[in-house]
């Protein structure tokens, strides 16, 4: 790859068309203004898995752009090295950024890369079904039932309930972790997530049989269920097809707010820049020191694709949409996605409990000690 | 066991563009073998697939003794066929062959059709192969499983379909011996297809000539070739066929004479062999059969005509003597008459052996359908 | 160039005979009534083609179903793959929406709008002494001509590798010709799995050659896949063709090479139909290992399709999805209906058994 | 006269092709195709087969050269993996399973389409085997979107208004037999929605349905193309023998295509074994991992667990497997047929 | 053009385990055409591949005139090969079927080849076929293409395997003299493989018969006809077959008597016969052919023996008749003798027509090399 490679920095991202538009648009107008030069690349397929062979093959990219669980999962890779440490190469004070966006970019001291929006998923409704959010699951719980009649094919809820990122929320609301990152341990079958999941349970009946996240959308795209529990990237998608949308906060679970996972988008910066010329270094912490710190295109994300804004000065402002705010509001209430590398044994095992439970192939403590015992013995 | 009558039957292929069977009506005695000959495409195969069902008459009708068969099915009609290439079934074993269809149209045990099997191998001295795939078996053995298959339905109607062309000359001789031994022994009734008409001549009690899908003449062998009622049939059977001579006729005087100037002969015709036909002044196709000329080595002057020697084939027990006088004319010599090419001969022949056609219609002016044994030689 | 001429006329009596196949269902249902009019035909006779034919019209819309499900989908409004109105959303919303933004702002025919064009440059450095550029834009080729890039090589290769060997299975005897063909009918199938299998293995072993992001490379890789397969059938297929051609060819005076050439070859015509259709196939659909070594500005359709469906973060845009698929399908379908009686007597696998 | 002089020297009728057999320069035009699969496809198997026997845990790992060899303690640790022989076994039932089914829809489609009553069956045939031409990737998911388990899922529609259809027959039955009341018994009725990715069993019929209507299309074309060399006569001889359509069919039709069909068997059992993306696109492998065919369990040990040395030789079983597969079927299917020197 | 020989000529198969063709020594004369026969599997179409450098012989050599070309290959030997299935090309037309060879080994421009193409292609009146692929063809058209295509190369040597098998016997009869007109005219060496053994009489100059790869006797068919130096050649030439009837000879006396009690009798041979051979007592088989056996409607009691009539078969010409003598012992007489089945008839034959073999190894015990003339009738 010598002869046709791309020499010079470069950066992979995995974005909604939308989104790209606006990532070129910045990247020509940084590089106008610094007379650098950033070619962003689109490699598709996984990211993870390009990266995975790119980079101890020496062809990967300098930086790119996900959200920080994958944080502590290169972070911890030796022989080679999947990340840079750009704590003495970034001029910007990470004090600018709010304390989870903070945390989410650094592991064991380590900066490895730069936050610019967070994200998670919270409440849609239908403003022509439902006048006002409900504030708590039970409501909620009445609303659905006015409108929940499968046969006739209407539904009480959209959401990718056995999805753990999107039921996060309700597992967590009573306090309980997935996996506690201070003590390094599996509390999925923690009694307060066992509680949690009893709330999700109650949502389980609502929501279409299939719960893909394809399955479950349409049923709120089309107008056939008032509510949707989803994440800001829809909120384009939603706009047009529903005639009015409206975003709260999710219902508290007795009197508790639902935890939901959040993810921060980044830039990270990959060990490529271990040996790259100092140019090639310069731009790509420029560019990202230069994203996140530009208020005006932090809001300009908030107001077009929902990005909720972790730069300090941008979220004190208050000229954000209510859609914004409504997820700012559920960021407040949820926890960052832990980085450790452990998570990533967490997911699978927790999403196929959740499935068992969803088909009613098993009761939902024993499915979370069962997901427990399987992550546990990963480890 | 049946007898097999075909009543103006007639096919056509697509939408009648194609006549392939003109108007056939034939008679088949109970236990008659007759052979069914003619050039290709006339017609043979589609006739035989008729009678076998697997072909739909566009008119016509066929009955087996009494019953009209037309619209019976094939699997329904007790008739049994011989395929050009055999058709045996190439995974079944001989005994296996010979068994299906015993199999599917009798009522038969399997102890019973194999014993019968058996019987039939045996009479056909192939009883080591039973065990054998079709593919390890010579030509020679295949044609015997193929007519043991047919045999041992007893079949009311026996059908072949040019069943020894594939086979060397050696191979066709015996072969031939076989079937019609087999048939005289069963007794059925059998309907032969083949083209070629020594084999038609030889095998069969009577022989039926089609020509474009038409019935020419049915007749037995000799009777066929002594008495051919047209040209086309005179000239398609026997070989080497039959020379024919365009000739105009003089009926100058009382005499009718043939004339060919080209080839310069004169032939005045009896009283006898004219019988009161009446000649006239035109155009006529002589026919002679090879066998029929004479070859007079030194000619005499009181030939017919003389002409020169082109090829002289020597064929052991005779010679072909190729001569000029007409493009192709042949005369069948003993081997000891071996004229060199190029040499002078004259040639002879009896009156009685001529025959006159129309060059037009191409029927035998003289067909003498009243009398055919009087002018057997 | 003749070869193209007399695949454009195949082209296009194929297409007439299509355009005239209702004119010929008609004149067909005519017949029958008239057949059935003059008692040539029994009702019932005509009935049960009828009663057949419909069944396999049946039987075809059965199994096509999935394709103009989606079909449907890619002409819809909307980019969700369900329609919870039942099972093909509403015609009245039918456009052309996703194909012209496929064609017009997909990577499929070109980047960004701009076309270029290739040229081949001679000389220089690397595997070949010949070398594509593509000029007259900053962005490259579209995904399409990478595609046909690649398939170009892989039946280039593929060709110049099987039709040789196959000839030599078929015709020659040799040390280990027995071991050699078993060998590669075992190795027959483990092509289509192993890509997934040897992912790793492949990538980290081109990339130590330095080998990765090339084309050509990828090209030579569908070709050797392709190999056992199509070299065992392509020699079944000349298995069943007389020697005395050859000898007649022979004994003419033609060469070795000329009686392959004039010979052989197009004796061999719908056997290497047939292969033509895998060969391409094998390059044509892969997109796995086409990710995994490739960088984006070099990806072809297949993995441009691939992305397509894991574009959005949970969801794919499934109109443009469907259009893309569809359009990729359209060159195969092409050749296969041109090659259709080709392929069809090609593939006999030695007929009954004995 | 083209006529060279007599002593020709063997080197020359080397190179001039010669005709007489027996000369090994055959080999010469199979080296290349050789040399081309072993560098791309065995050597890459090979190494494959070196990192099974490490302990390598990421991609990197195997790239990057740090992984040290353990010896065979994978292979140990995956047959005591109980998930491995719920894969091989599933894998197993799939391949038999799907086999059963394809043979018999590919046969009946062949016949059909090759029937004499059948109209247009040139451009049915055509279009009965457009399904090749699409990429695995895009008639997958199209297929898990049909087999979704919702209500408005195209085949839980599908099963509805067949439910539907049967009530109304029901009810036209009861209003005709007036003098008693009928009801469509329960046994003919469908339970909507089914979940066609939830249950075990169903998801297993999902994956059956979609491999069989992945691979119908080749056995399609390879059993046509026998149908029509079967010489017509046999079937006439048939006819005349007294066999029916049934009889017809076992004798000359069925062993006619015995030996395409067995071919094409062995091919696509062994694409089968192999199968990724049905299970992988449409549950993982799930529910449960109970449907993770055996190269979806390499998979996931790789790039979900971290396992690459443990999946490493995982796939080397899979692909021993398949080898062995092919070995008997070659052997026995007589595959290889036609190898014999002619 | 070319004087062929071939020299010990000897090909072995699968490492000598079938011996295809075992020291055959021929040579053919410029321009002669020789007519290789023999029952199948004898090794014949092995020995013309060897010649056409198809095949590489085990040991032998072959010349062309002077040159040694046993080792040279097909392309560059000036021979041409007419295949039993004409292997025409069967995606070029005719025109380029015929223009192939000439393409291939001349230097003659494309307007030159079509034109001998055209020249080729009205001699043998296929004119207006020069556009059709072989498919499209009957089989007389594509033999003649393949003959067309033979020789509008001008070879040196001519081959034919088996061009006429496929014929029916109307189109057989007719493309052999085409073929020998051709031959005669290009003047060129013939060597012309068949396993009938009429054409291989009529065809050729010199007839060569093959059995198990050994050359049994080369010469003239006439020669070869009345001086088979073997009972297998006896019986191999001649339609129908020879007769053989084994015999013991008794010397009682002076006389030397054939005798065979089983048919019931006793012939003596006269001294002219014998000419000072001597048989022992012992066995021997006698062979005469059917056109010498004359059948006797009713015997006299002069006759050598009487026998029962079995069947009798009409072939227009000739009948043959069938009898009871041995196993199938055939007469063939004059068409007006027609015996019934079952007639008691005699037969007489001449001494000079009878051959003796000897039962072992089957040689003409009188084998008249030396002055064959004299026995000829
Ligand atoms: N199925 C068919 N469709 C159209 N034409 C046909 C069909 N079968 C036969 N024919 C035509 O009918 C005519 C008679 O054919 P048939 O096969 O009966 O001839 P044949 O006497 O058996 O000839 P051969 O000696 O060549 O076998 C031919 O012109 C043939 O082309
Ligand atoms: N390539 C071969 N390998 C092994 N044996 C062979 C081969 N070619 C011919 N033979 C054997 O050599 C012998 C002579 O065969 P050849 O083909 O010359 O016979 P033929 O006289 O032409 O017979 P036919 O009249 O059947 O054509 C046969 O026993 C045959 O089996
Ligand atoms: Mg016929
Ligand atoms: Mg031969």
């Amino acid at each position: 790859s010598d002869d046709d490679g791309v020499s010079g920095p470069t950066m992979w991202t995995d974005l909604a068309d939308a989104e790209d538009e606006d990532m070129q648009a910045a990247i020509a107008a940084y590089e106008e203004e610094t007379g650098l030069e950033l070619t962003q690349e689109e490699p598709g397929g996984d990211l993870d898995q390009q990266i995975e062979t790119a980079i101890p093959a020496g062809d990967g990219p300098h930086s790119w752009i996900w959200a920080h669980d994958w944080v502590g999962r290169f972070a911890v890779r030796e022989e080679p090295e999947f990340l840079y440490d750009a704590s003495d190469d970034i001029d910007v004070d990470l004090d600018a950024y709010t304390g989870a966006a903070r945390d989410a970019v650094q592991f064991d001291g380590a900066v490895h890369g730069l936050p610019f929006a967070s994200e998670t998923v919270t409440l849609y409704y239908n403003e022509d079904m439902v006048d006002e959010p409900p504030e708590t699951l039970d409501e909620m719980v009445d609303i659905m039932e006015d409108f929940h009649d499968p046969a006739n094919g209407e539904y009480g809820l959209s959401y990718p309930a056995t999805d753990p990122y999107f039921a996060s929320g309700f597992l967590q609301a009573y306090g309980g972790d997935l996996y506690d990152e201070d003590a390094l341990e599996v509390t999925v079958d923690s009694d307060e997530c066992k509680q949690g999941l009893e709330a999700l349970e109650t949502l389980f009946d609502y929501i279409p049989e299939d719960p893909g996240y394809e399955s479950q959308i349409i049923v709120f795209a089309d107008e056939l269920a008032p509510f949707a529990i989803n994440g800001p990237w829809e909120l384009g998608n939603l706009n047009e097809e529903v005639e009015n949308v409206g975003v709260a906060e999710l219902p508290t679970v007795d009197g508790n707010h639902p935890r939901t996972y959040s993810g921060i988008q980044m830039f990270y910066f990959s060990s490529m820049l271990a040996d790259a010329e100092d140019d090639t270094l310069d731009a790509i912490t420029g560019f990202a020191e230069w994203y996140t710190t530009n208020e005006e295109t932090v809001l300009d994300n908030a107001d077009n694709h929902g990005f909720i804004p972790v730069l300090e000065a941008a979220v004190t402002d208050a000229d954000l949409s209510d859609e914004v705010e409504a997820f700012a509001q559920q960021v407040d209430h949820g926890v960052p996605m832990p980085t450790h590398p452990d998570m990533d044994s967490v997911w699978e095992p927790v999403e196929e409990a959740l499935t068992r439970v969803f088909n009613e192939d098993q009761a939902g403590d024993e499915a979370l000690d069962q997901a427990a015992s399987e992550i546990r013995e990963r480890l | 066991m049946a007898e097999v009558t075909l009543d103006s039957l007639r096919k056509e292929f697509d939408r009648g563009t194609i006549v392939a069977v003109d108007d056939v009506d034939l008679e088949i005695e109970d236990g008659e073998f007759v052979t069914v000959v003619g050039p290709s495409g006339c017609g043979k195969t589609t006739t035989l697939r008729m009678v076998a069902g697997l072909e739909e008459p566009t008119a016509g009708t066929i009955h087996f003794d009494d019953e009209d068969v037309t619209d019976v099915h094939a699997k329904n009609r007790s008739v049994a066929m011989v395929f050009q290439n055999y058709a045996l079934y190439p995974h079944k074993t001989v005994r296996e062959n010979m068994a299906f269809g015993l199999k599917m149209s009798t009522e038969m045990t399997k102890d019973e059709r194999h014993e019968r099997v058996r019987e039939m191998a045996e009479m056909m001295g192939i009883e080591e192969l039973l065990d054998d795939k079709p593919d390890e078996l010579s030509g020679g053995q295949k044609q015997r499983v193929a007519l043991g298959r047919a045999i041992a339905r007893e079949p009311e109607v026996f059908l072949f379909d040019e069943p020894l062309s594939n086979l060397d000359a050696k191979l066709r001789t015996e072969m031939r011996a076989e079937i019609q031994k087999l048939q005289k022994e069963f007794g059925v009734t059998a309907m032969y297809v083949t083209h070629d008409q020594e084999e038609a001549m030889t095998m069969g009690d009577r022989l039926a000539i089609l020509d474009e899908g038409q019935l020419q003449q049915v007749g037995k062998p000799t009777e066929v070739y002594e008495n051919p009622v047209n040209r086309f049939v005179a000239g398609f059977i026997g070989s080497p066929a039959m020379n024919f001579v365009d000739v105009d006729v003089d009926t100058t005087g009382d005499t009718t004479t043939l004339v060919n100037e080209a080839a310069g002969f004169e032939l005045p015709l009896s009283d006898q062999y004219l019988r009161g036909h009446d000649l006239r002044d035109s155009a006529y196709t002589l026919g002679i059969r090879p066998e029929n000329v004479s070859v007079i080595e030194e000619p005499k002057g009181n030939e017919i005509v003389t002409t020169t020697v082109e090829v002289v084939e020597p064929i052991g027990s005779d010679n072909y003597v190729h001569l000029a006088l007409t493009d192709d004319f042949l005369a069948r010599s003993r081997p000891d008459i071996k004229p060199e090419p190029d040499d002078v001969v004259g040639i002879d022949f009896d009156e009685r052996d001529l025959h006159l056609f129309d060059p037009e219609t191409g029927e035998d002016v003289f067909l003498r359908e009243v009398e055919p044994e009087t002018v057997a030689p | 160039m003749s070869w193209l001429r007399s695949a454009a006329d195949l082209l296009r009596a194929k297409l007439v005979s299509f355009a005239t196949a209702p004119k010929r269902a008609v004149v067909l249902m005519q017949r029958a009534v008239y057949d059935v009019r003059n008692g040539n035909r029994t009702a019932l006779d005509v009935g049960a083609s009828v009663a057949m034919t419909l069944l396999g019209f049946a039987m075809l819309l059965v199994l096509l179903f999935p394709l103009y499900w989606i079909t449907a989908a890619s002409l819809a409004e909307g980019t969700r793959l369900f329609n919870t109105d039942g099972i093909f959303p509403d015609p009245t919303t039918y456009n052309l929406e996703a194909y012209r933004w496929v064609i017009f702002e997909s990577d499929f025919f070109f980047e960004s709008g701009d076309w270029g064009y290739p040229t081949i440059t001679l000389g220089g450095s690397g595997l070949l002494p010949i070398a594509f550029e593509w000029a007259g834009t900053d962005t490259g080729p579209g995904a399409l001509f990478n595609s046909l890039y690649i398939v170009t090589v892989t039946i280039v290769v593929g060709f110049s590798m099987i039709v040789p060997a196959a000839y030599a299975f078929s015709r020659r005897s040799f040390i280990a010709r027995k071991r050699i063909l078993y060998g590669y009918v075992l190795f027959t199938q483990i092509g289509a799995g192993l890509s997934i299998a040897t992912l790793v293995a492949l990538y980290s072993l081109f990339s130590s050659y330095g080998l990765t992001n090339n084309l050509f490379i990828l090209g030579l890789f569908y070709a050797a896949g392709a190999i056992p397969f199509n070299t065992w059938l392509l020699k079944t297929y000349m298995d069943n063709i007389p020697v005395s051609y050859e000898e007649a060819a022979m004994v003419d005076g033609a060469s070795f090479l000329e009686t392959i050439r004039e010979i052989i070859i197009p004796l061999t015509k719908p056997g290497l139909a047939v292969i033509l259709i895998f060969v391409w196939l094998a390059g044509w659909n892969e997109f796995i290992i086409a990710q995994t070594l490739l960088s984006p500005e070099n990806y072809p359709l297949s993995v441009e399709l691939y992305n397509l469906a894991t574009e959005g973060r949970f969801q794919t845009p499934w109109t443009r999805f469907a259009a893309f698929a569809n359009l990729f399908a359209l060159p195969v379908a092409i050749v296969y209906f041109m090659a259709q009686r080709s392929v069809e007597s090609g593939l006999s696998f030695g007929g009954m058994e004995g | 006269m083209a006529s060279s002089t007599g002593s020709v020297g063997r080197l020359s009728q080397l190179r001039e092709a010669s005709p007489f057999s027996s000369r090994d320069w055959g080999l010469l035009l199979v080296v290349p195709g050789m040399i081309l699969f072993s560098s791309f496809m065995l050597y890459p198997i090979f190494y494959l087969f070196y990192i099974s026997l490490t302990d390598a845990t990421f991609a990197g790992s195997v790239i990057g050269g740090s992984a040290e060899l353990i010896g065979l303690d994978n292979y140990v640790q995956l047959l005591s993996d109980s998930q491995f022989w719920t894969s091989m076994s599933t894998t197993w039932l799939f391949v038999a399973v799907s086999l059963v089914i394809k043979v018999f829809v590919a046969v009946g489609i062949a016949l059909l389409l090759n029937h004499a009553r059948v109209a247009g069956k040139r451009y049915m045939r055509a279009a009965v085997i457009v399904p090749l031409g699409f990429p695995a990737i895009f008639t997958i998911t199209v297929w898990r979107g049909m087999f979704s388990d919702a209500r408005f899922g195209v085949f839980n529609v599908v099963l509805d208004r067949y439910n539907t259809f049967m009530l109304w027959i029901g009810e036209a039955v009861d209003t005709v037999v007036f003098f008693a009341s009928v009801s469509v018994p329960q046994a003919l009725l469908v339970d909507v929605p089914v979940g066609f990715l939830s249950g075990r069993w169903e998801a297993f019929f999902a994956y059956v349905t979609t491999e069989v209507w992945l691979a119908y299309p080749f056995m399609v074309i390879i059993i046509v193309s026998a149908l029509q060399d079967v010489p017509r006569e046999l079937h006439e001889a048939a006819k005349v023998d007294g066999a029916g359509y049934f009889h017809r069919f076992t004798t000359v039709t069925l062993p006619a295509i015995r030996r395409p069909v067995l071919f094409a068997s062995i091919l696509t059992g062994a694409t089968s074994f192999q199968q990724f993306l049905i299970p992988w696109v449409f549950n993982q492998g799930g529910p449960a991992r109970q449907n993770e065919l055996i190269i979806v369990y390499g998979y996931r040990e790789a790039l979900n667990f971290n396992e690459f040395g443990l999946s490493a030789a995982i796939l080397i079983v899979a692909i021993a497997f398949v080898g062995l597969f092919m070995y008997f079927a070659v052997k026995y299917g007589r595959l290889a047929e036609g190898v014999a020197d002619s």
